[in-house]
């Protein structure tokens, strides 16, 4: 799968899908373990894929590779077609990538405010850092009210909240989301990720998210690709795992 | 010669203090910055029992050893509750303490004034008087003090202080109490400095507080680092080199002060340049890098 | 009493000042950056060799003196801290480096300046405000006016502006702060240079109040440290706070014992609070080291 | 103090919190004196905080920890494994630029050299040291890393770094293991020999507890499996019975 990309990756295949993110034969991992050991996933225009597997399997690891947050060893990084050679954060923001890591994290000692304006830093100009805030409340409201409050003093929804806002505020294009669920109760699992859809939905956002929550991600999500120690090791439609046989096959 | 055997001397007494410290900060990683306190605290011992009541070097230079043991542990136990740049920090204030203590207890010490006169060793019927005998004398302790620590570090207690080093959770998981390692190794490291400075104390026979400062501290510091802390050699080659080092320029033609401050702006220097481009120093293994 | 009092406030001022740039550094870098003693130590001795030796104003040679602070800064940042940073190095290796900065600096400042006292005080007779047997000169008042003023305004910097907004930003969660794009490597420049800055002008103040010697960058290193560890490791209203207690102290303290005993005050007020509230006033409980 | 005379693992009432979440939330719990016990649950069940507690490594809100009648609950890590409870860890804990024999002889328990009049002059050190390399060669033989005990930790490969922390744990004189993923991330020809492993300890009359999240090892190995989910046990009993109910399903997915 090496060589110059071209066009025709870029097309729409039977399905009338568009390729928008792949990743070819990822190999990274921390100083000298290796922790994820050639992964090759495809995300479509508008979709949301889930990331499933155990913990320790690489799905956070992944993650941060394809974001740039750890350097990559081996394998690539398209977008839209294009090859991206070294991943970083601040040029894959501008291009419309973004990234929530785990545990839905924000700064903590700064307002909700400042956190959003965080967020948009990347943005050129105050106008669309406003127009952005605004797009936030209107999916947020709960966010509005509390303005002036230290993030650390939120709720968990409402960090959840706070940290898709901080990264939906620069509109992206694609949306990288590290378990989204973590930390919240149960009740609100289900509201946290009916929210992503919802933005997937409006906005025509493509999204890649890991999560533990299985069951809960398969209502949200299109495809499944499923994490074994730092391998895929089962791909396809949510719907070959809502069969609880199947599930526990490939998941337990 | 004389003077070529002052400089050997004084090798042979930085080379205890840097063996000392590596103990410590570099078998143990403990990064402390009291060493010139328990250096001031043998040599003062010593001193001031020899002068005062006219005791033997030997009985001197034992409790100088005994009182720094004594004061290791009142320091050691609050400050090891403390890690990585907090223990740094407490070590300093007790360096302060002490120095400020050395400086202005008047009464005891004489302050700033020093205590002069200190009679030259005499061990059994051993007279100490000539630089020869004195580097004879200061090579033994030296070897002395090698030998504490090759001991320990070649012993299943060095094995324990490695584990405490690199990873003192797993060192506890496998039953170690990693505590009384910390505070007896901390004892060891200030009863050889002490011993160091017993012997310093009567080579020099005039001591006074400055030869005891956190300069003093961060200079056996620097010898460590430089030279590589943690192995066999790395102390002595630091001690060594660094002793050495602003004699060589003397012989330029340096001005003493000039070469005073330019001894120590090569010090600073080579602590940068090492951190920089080799943290585990010249002939050393371990690079303060957690 | 009272006199010691006050002495005591002034001495805080600058004191505080010297903290709250060493706190600011320790917040977004968590290193102790000691160094910062060095281009403390630096830009007095800029000014009172502009002045003094050379005869400029004091404007001019306080601007100076800034910006030599700032430059040390940025150099150090650039050529040191930012290398070791990005090859992962242990906050202990950091510290190391940094101290050997501090030695060199302060030896080169020994080397041309003389190991001696200098002062910056003009000849003539200050004037000064008596009440009753209190005893302020006007520069003791100046003192006291600017480093408030100084603090003042970094304080606005860093909670009312979106530059000071990126710096807490960082220091609150590094990893975060790349994550939305903000460029750390250069907010770490900026916060260098500005504590750099807030350095030399706390130098440049208590020079004109006592007198200018090698030593000072040190001892400025152990207030800044005293005081960051009594005020809460990392918060800047703390180590404010903190200066001026250490002021306080050392004199109170010179108030019961001979005023030799002051250091020895100073040291054990941080190893007090070491032992016993290590997070200081206002910082954060420690994180243990474990698991 | 039960009929076999074996003192027992238990546990009353541990809570733990972290920022206003419960890790463990009244957990109660008694270990048989031998057997392999696995511990599952999904991620942040509460799984290795009780590990920890357990170890004396965290400090439980509340409750108690007892082993037999000995009350554990506030005794300190070393203490505790030097009762004979040894652990690993997830992250493998290890000195790994020392060779792996060297890991294996820091483990073995009481060593006079430890001492420091001892180290210093060496009285019977040398045949302790001895005693204890036959020893840690036993135990490395018996992970099958007789072969590399003269190679740095650091050197080994992921699975056999696990083998060799297990090692160390049997090196202690652990007759109570308590193991932190053994088998996760492991190449599966290893797993099958790292359960074998476990049998036999199991055989040998040492109880073993497994954190594990590969659920088809446990069904293999375990004799009794305890489901976490949230800080609490939701279910205990036996593999062939507790991994068919919906609701353990239901706690891993949900």
């Amino acid at each position: 799968m090496s060589g110059k990309p071209s066009l025709s990756d870029t097309k729409a295949d039977a399905n009338g899908f568009v390729e928008h993110l792949r990743i070819v034969d990822l190999v990274t991992g921390y100083g000298k373990k290796q922790v994820i050991n050639g992964v090759s996933l495809e995300v479509s225009r508008s979709e949301i894929v889930a990331l499933i597997g155990h913990n320790g399997a690489g799905k956070s690891t992944l993650l941060k590779a394809i974001f740039g947050m750890i350097p990559i060893w081996q394998g690539q990084v398209f977008l839209d077609g294009q090859v991206v050679p070294a991943p970083k954060p601040h040029e894959l923001l501008r291009t419309g990538v973004s990234y929530v890591p785990q545990g839905n994290r924000v700064f903590t000692d700064l307002t909700v405010c400042e956190n959003l304006e965080m967020g948009g830093i990347t943005l050129p100009d105050k106008q669309r850092l406003k127009k952005g805030m605004e797009r936030v409340f209107t999916l947020f409201p709960a966010l509005k009210d509390r303005l002036k409050q230290r993030a650390g003093t939120l709720s968990g929804g409402e960090k959840q909240m706070l940290a898709l806002g901080n990264a939906l505020i620069l509109s992206p294009k694609v949306l990288l989301l590290d378990e989204p669920s973590l930390g919240l109760a149960p009740p609100l699992i289900s509201e946290a990720l009916g929210r992503i859809r919802q933005i997937n939905r409006d906005s025509c956002v493509t999204v890649l998210i890991v999560e533990q929550k299985v069951r809960e991600i398969l209502k949200i999500a299109k495809r499944v690709y499923v994490l074994r120690n730092g391998c895929v090791s089962f791909t396809g439609p949510t719907e070959e795992l809502k069969d609880e046989l199947k599930l526990r096959e490939v998941y337990l | 010669m004389e003077y070529l055997l002052h400089i050997l001397v004084l090798g042979a007494v930085y080379t205890v203090l840097t063996v000392s410290l590596d103990l410590l900060a570099g078998r143990t990683g403990l990064l402390s910055i009291a060493q010139a306190a328990f250096y001031g605290i043998g040599a003062y011992t010593s001193a001031l029992l020899v002068t005062q009541v006219e005791a033997p070097f030997l009985v001197g230079l034992l409790a100088g050893v005994a009182v720094a043991v004594l004061i290791s542990f009142i320091v050691s136990l609050p400050s090891l509750r403390l890690h990585d740049d907090y223990f740094v920090i407490a070590t300093f204030g007790f360096q302060m303490i002490l120095f400020s203590i050395f400086n202005n207890w008047i009464g005891l010490t004489r302050g700033p004034m020093g205590i002069p006169g200190i009679p030259q060793p005499v061990i059994l019927r051993w007279r100490v008087d000539t630089h020869l005998e004195f580097l004879v004398l200061a090579i033994v302790l030296a070897c002395f003090a090698y030998l504490v620590v090759w001991r320990i570090t070649s012993s299943p207690f060095g094995r324990a202080l490695h584990a405490i080093r690199e990873d003192e959770v797993f060192a506890k998981a496998l039953g170690k109490n990693t505590l009384r390692f910390k505070v007896t190794v901390f004892a060891v490291s200030a009863a050889l400095a002490a011993m160091a400075g017993s012997l310093y104390a009567h080579y020099i026979t005039y001591i006074d507080p400055t030869s005891f400062t956190v300069m003093e501290s961060i200079l056996v510091i620097s010898m460590v680092i430089i030279g590589g802390a943690g192995s066999l050699w790395g102390p002595l080659v630091g001690a060594v080199l660094l002793v050495t080092l602003p004699e060589a320029l003397r012989f330029v033609g340096l001005p003493s002060a000039v070469a005073a401050n330019l001894r120590q702006i090569i010090y600073g220097s080579l602590l940068v340049i090492m951190m920089m481009f080799r943290p585990r120093g010249l002939v050393g293994k371990y690079g303060f890098s957690k | 009493m009272l006199q010691a009092l006050i002495n005591g406030l002034i001495a805080g001022c600058g004191y505080g000042l010297v903290a709250v740039g060493f706190a600011l550094v320790y917040a977004v870098f968590r290193i102790l950056h000691v160094a910062n003693g060095g281009i403390y130590a630096t830009a007095a001795y800029v000014v009172c060799w502009l002045t003094v030796d050379r005869g400029f104003g004091a404007p001019a040679a306080i601007s100076a003196g800034i910006l030599v602070g700032g430059t040390l800064g940025w150099l150090v940042e650039t050529r040191i801290y930012r290398p070791l940073r990005h090859s992962n190095s242990s906050s202990l290796v950091l510290l190391i480096a940094s101290l050997g900065v501090l030695i060199v600096v302060q030896n080169l400042l020994s080397l041309v300046f003389g190991d001696g006292t200098r002062t910056l005080r003009p000849g003539v007779v200050q004037s000064a405000i008596v009440i009753g047997s209190l005893h302020i000169t006007l520069l003791q008042v100046a003192i006291v006016v600017v480093s408030t003023l100084l603090y003042v305004v970094t304080s606005t910097i860093l909670f009312l502006t979106r530059i000071g907004c990126l710096v807490r930003a960082v220091a609150d969660d590094h990893y975060l702060a790349t994550v939305v794009g903000v460029p750390t490597d250069r907010v770490l420049l900026l916060v260098m240079v500005g504590a750099s800055a807030l350095a030399s002008g706390a130098a440049i103040l208590v020079a004109y109040d006592t007198d200018l010697t090698p030593m000072m960058g040190f001892e400025a290193v152990f207030i800044g440290i005293t005081a960051t560890v009594v005020g809460g490791m990392g918060s800047f209203p703390g180590a404010w706070l903190g200066g001026l207690l250490i002021g306080l102290a050392r004199n109170l303290g010179g108030w019961w014992l001979p005023a030799r005993w002051q250091d020895a005050v100073v040291f054990a007020v941080l190893v007090v609070f070491l032992l016993l509230r290590p997070q200081g006033f206002f910082g954060k409980p420690l994180k243990k080291a474990h698991l | 103090m039960t009929s076999d005379g074996i003192p027992r693992l238990r546990c009353e009432g541990l809570r733990k919190c972290f920022d206003g979440t419960h890790a463990l939330h009244d957990v109660r719990l008694e270990l048989p004196s031998a057997g392999i016990v696995a511990i599952i649950g999904p991620n942040g069940a509460g799984k290795t905080t009780l590990l920890n507690v357990l170890t004396g490594f965290l400090r439980a809100d509340a409750g108690q920890v007892f082993l037999g009648d000995l009350e554990l609950t506030r005794m300190a890590p070393h203490k505790i494994s030097r009762l004979g409870i040894a652990r690993t860890f997830q992250d493998l804990r290890l000195i790994l630029q020392v060779p792996a024999r060297e890991n294996v002889l820091l483990a073995r328990p009481n060593q006079k050299g430890e001492r420091l009049l001892t180290a210093l002059f060496r009285f019977g050190v040398p045949q302790e040291e001895v005693r204890n390399r036959e020893e840690a060669t036993r135990w490395l033989r018996f992970v099958g890393l007789e072969e590399k005990a003269n190679e740095a930790a650091g050197e080994l490969s992921y699975g056999q770094q696990k083998l060799l922390t297990l090692a160390c744990c049997l090196a202690a004189e652990g007759r109570i293991l308590l193991l932190d993923e053994p088998v996760t991330g492991v190449h599966p020809e290893m797993i099958a020999q790292i359960l074998d492993m476990l049998r036999l300890l199991r055989d040998q009359g040492r109880l073993v507890v497994l954190v594990e999240h590969d659920i088809a090892a446990v069904r293999q190995v375990a004799d009794v499996v305890i489901v976490m989910d949230e800080g609490r046990i939701i279910a205990q009993g036996k593999p062939s019975e507790v991994l068919e109910r919906p609701e353990i399903i239901e706690a891993y997915v949900g």
